[in-house]
């Protein structure tokens, strides 16, 4: 996922993931394993079993599973009308589905809206579409702003939009998880699916970025 | 409980800041952390139960430290409510008492099907008969809610237009605190920026939040008077 | 600006704690930072100036810090915006360049009386005529605002009634940004608890608040639909 | 000013005044006196001006002055009917007025009303009259919850009030101060305008407290 990053003005995040100093990671690591060996001795969970999920989450989930329904979207527009009618069911068509993504709403941009996804209470996302979130995604700056300034907040992602264009933003407050499907780029039009889908990015899928044409 | 983590509409946080080729994990405790989390569920959960104790956290706190140390003081709360572990188990990292979990815990043969199924929060014993249809002018309640709840402070008392009914879904402000499923309806509720953030407002953008029946009255009904 | 300052119905920061024998300063820095600021609003002031200061902060350091660290930013700010300070000047505390000021600062003999007369805000120059009766039933605004404001979140949009009428008083959200004393009529407004807090509200309990004119429009008026 | 202090079970706050280490505290000061000999140097702040400031502030000013306030409108119902008319003329026969004080409201507590104030947005505070706030008043905990949970709140100082009796909170959200007359309490029939003086604290004309019979 290219994701361009911007300099900025302003002091380093006093709260920014990679903040985090060596001293305080390490403090970290000794807590979280006495922890995980605690649990484990009192069979609350099974090391193996959290291998096998960090490895599925790390590796097997990301954006490269939304990219292939957006793409998918773009070429078939039987689909599509599947998807923006029951996304859960039409995902699953692609093999994709379970944990944060039980219930999938599928949001589709036009010339003249276009959506955003964010969760102001805490940080739903959906993973199997999209694997796990962006530490921004998850960050105060974003959670508490795109509501109320969507339009200032997509600038700083380079995206700008005509002021007769509706954006809307869309809290995910309970277990539904939304994804949006980009407009599709000009000049792709004899573009494969496959090709199609390198091209979807995991920001445009959140709706903070538009596809670029190639 | 109106949290630090109700933050929608601050907008004193700066800049959102990105971090170019950000990998999924800083650390490896960060995967451990987000495993147990998802694994423990099985005895720590719900999940709304796991909101309300990262809601619980110092708010500076809170908005001090990143993400996977949210979850890892959702677990340590989670465990330590339940009876799971103590105070003092955590500090010597050797078990000594506190409650058995009544099954063993999932093995890595179980977490591929347990990702793939998910789990699912539309149920069907609960309210099924929708109150409200699409289209319907609804205001989301004002009301003072003491522990967890979906109810975000920015819409509570204003008015929006019902989108969607996702069927019945678990209730929040209920099953957080061992108070029942409470399954409901559950709606997509849009309400204009102007409604939201000010008259003075001339953008045409909306926010669309999903929010249960009991969160919602017709927005033809009287208010109260002052 | 929805900042962190305006906290008016949160309820996660725990319980109040006093400290025993507390006294007026706990260091000598905070008399400094403290009497600064004080002398320094002949420079430095308007008093809403320095309150915006305060509230542009981060967030997490305003939680996380005392009062008179909040003051001393706010001087920083300040100076540094009106171009009396520069970094480099706080870095290496030598004075090189920056604006001078148009006068000598009060004195030692200056202050009793300083102090004695205070700073009035109640101005004759502005508007005078009350557009609102004690008794009138008045909503809350809710406004966009992007800088200053004493319109708290809480009650915007909220319905009270008018107690009491202060005179016309200097407007904080143009003076702390240069935009004019702008003094209008303020209102002391009564709002219940039940239509601040929550429609499940039982106690009989009310906040009355300070409201300038332009914040309040009467209850009758017919709200924008969404 | 006898503040009664509960023990909490809560561990230490973070951002507790008395929990500045001395390291930051040396930090703090460093970085004052440097701030203060520039603005020195600059003419913006006289060093002797700063200090007749301090004076004041620390020795000149305090509850002792509401104290008096109260104590007059105990004993006098024609002060007392001018307090409540017109506080910073009342007040003014005392003495007392000026900077945080040029607009002061007098509420009275009754059996039927208590009355509270607190600055949510910021700290204002009436100084003529009761001096420089205690920290409590200044952070987080109060300012938040007193609006919201004024029985909550009020319980922690150890005032306790029945169902029936209403309480205002005062949220001085402009530069009008308030300063409450607490209820007089009984078996002060025969003490004196000074003796009663010394009975009133802060806390009490704050409102988080009432004076206690002697």
């Amino acid at each position: 996922m290219s994701d361009h990053h911007h300099p900025h003005d302003r002091p380093p995040n006093p709260y920014h993931q990679s903040a985090r100093s060596p001293e305080r990671d390490r403090e970290l690591a000794e807590r979280v394993a006495k922890l995980e060996s605690l649990l484990a001795e009192k069979g609350l969970v099974d090391p193996k079993a959290l291998d096998r999920l960090v490895e599925i989450y790390e590796h097997d989930l990301g954006p490269m599973n939304g990219a292939k329904v957006v793409a998918r979207a773009w070429v078939d527009p039987e689909f599509k009308r599947r998807l923006l009618e029951n996304a859960t069911a039409a995902v699953a068509e692609l093999g994709f589905g379970g944990l944060q993504g039980e219930h999938l709403v599928a949001v589709e941009n036009t010339p003249k809206v276009h959506n955003v996804v964010v969760c102001t209470l805490c940080s739903c996302y959906p993973w199997p579409v999209l694997g796990l979130p962006p530490g921004w995604y998850k960050d105060a700056a974003y959670r508490s702003r795109v509501v109320i300034d969507p339009r200032g907040v997509l600038a700083e992602f380079g995206t700008t939009l005509d002021d007769d264009v509706e954006v809307r933003v869309w809290d995910s407050s309970a277990e539904v998880r939304y994804l949006v499907i980009p407009e599709r780029p000009p000049g792709t039009e004899h573009m494969s699916e496959e090709q199609l889908a390198a091209l979807v990015t995991r920001d445009a899928m959140i709706g903070v970025a538009k596809v670029a044409a190639p | 409980m109106n949290g630090i983590h109700d933050m929608g509409g601050l907008t004193c946080f700066g800049p959102v800041r990105r971090e170019p080729d950000e990998p999924v994990f800083h650390s490896d405790w960060e995967r451990r952390v987000f495993a147990m989390n998802l694994a423990g569920m099985a005895f720590l959960g719900p999940v709304d139960r796991a909101r309300h104790a990262i809601e619980r956290m110092d708010p500076a706190e809170y908005l001090t430290t990143p993400y996977y140390e949210h979850w890892l003081a959702a677990i340590v709360t989670m465990a330590k409510d339940l009876g799971y572990l103590t105070d003092e188990e955590l500090r010597t990292g050797r078990a000594a008492g506190g409650k058995t979990p009544p099954h063993p815990p999932p093995t890595a043969d179980m977490i591929e099907a347990l990702v793939r199924s998910g789990m699912p929060a539309t149920r069907t014993d609960g309210r099924n008969e929708p109150r409200f249809r699409v289209g319907d002018r609804v205001r989301a309640r004002n009301l003072d809610i003491p522990g967890h709840t979906r109810l975000a402070r920015y819409v509570r008392g204003k008015v929006g237009v019902v989108t969607m009914h996702h069927g019945s879904h678990v209730f929040p402000d209920t099953v957080a605190h061992d108070r029942g499923e409470n399954a409901q309806p559950l709606y997509n509720v849009r309400f204009e920026a102007k409604e939201l953030w000010g008259d003075n407002v001339a953008r045409r953008d909306c926010v669309h939040i999903d929010l249960w029946e009991d969160y919602l009255e017709p927005a033809g009904e009287t208010r109260s008077a002052p």
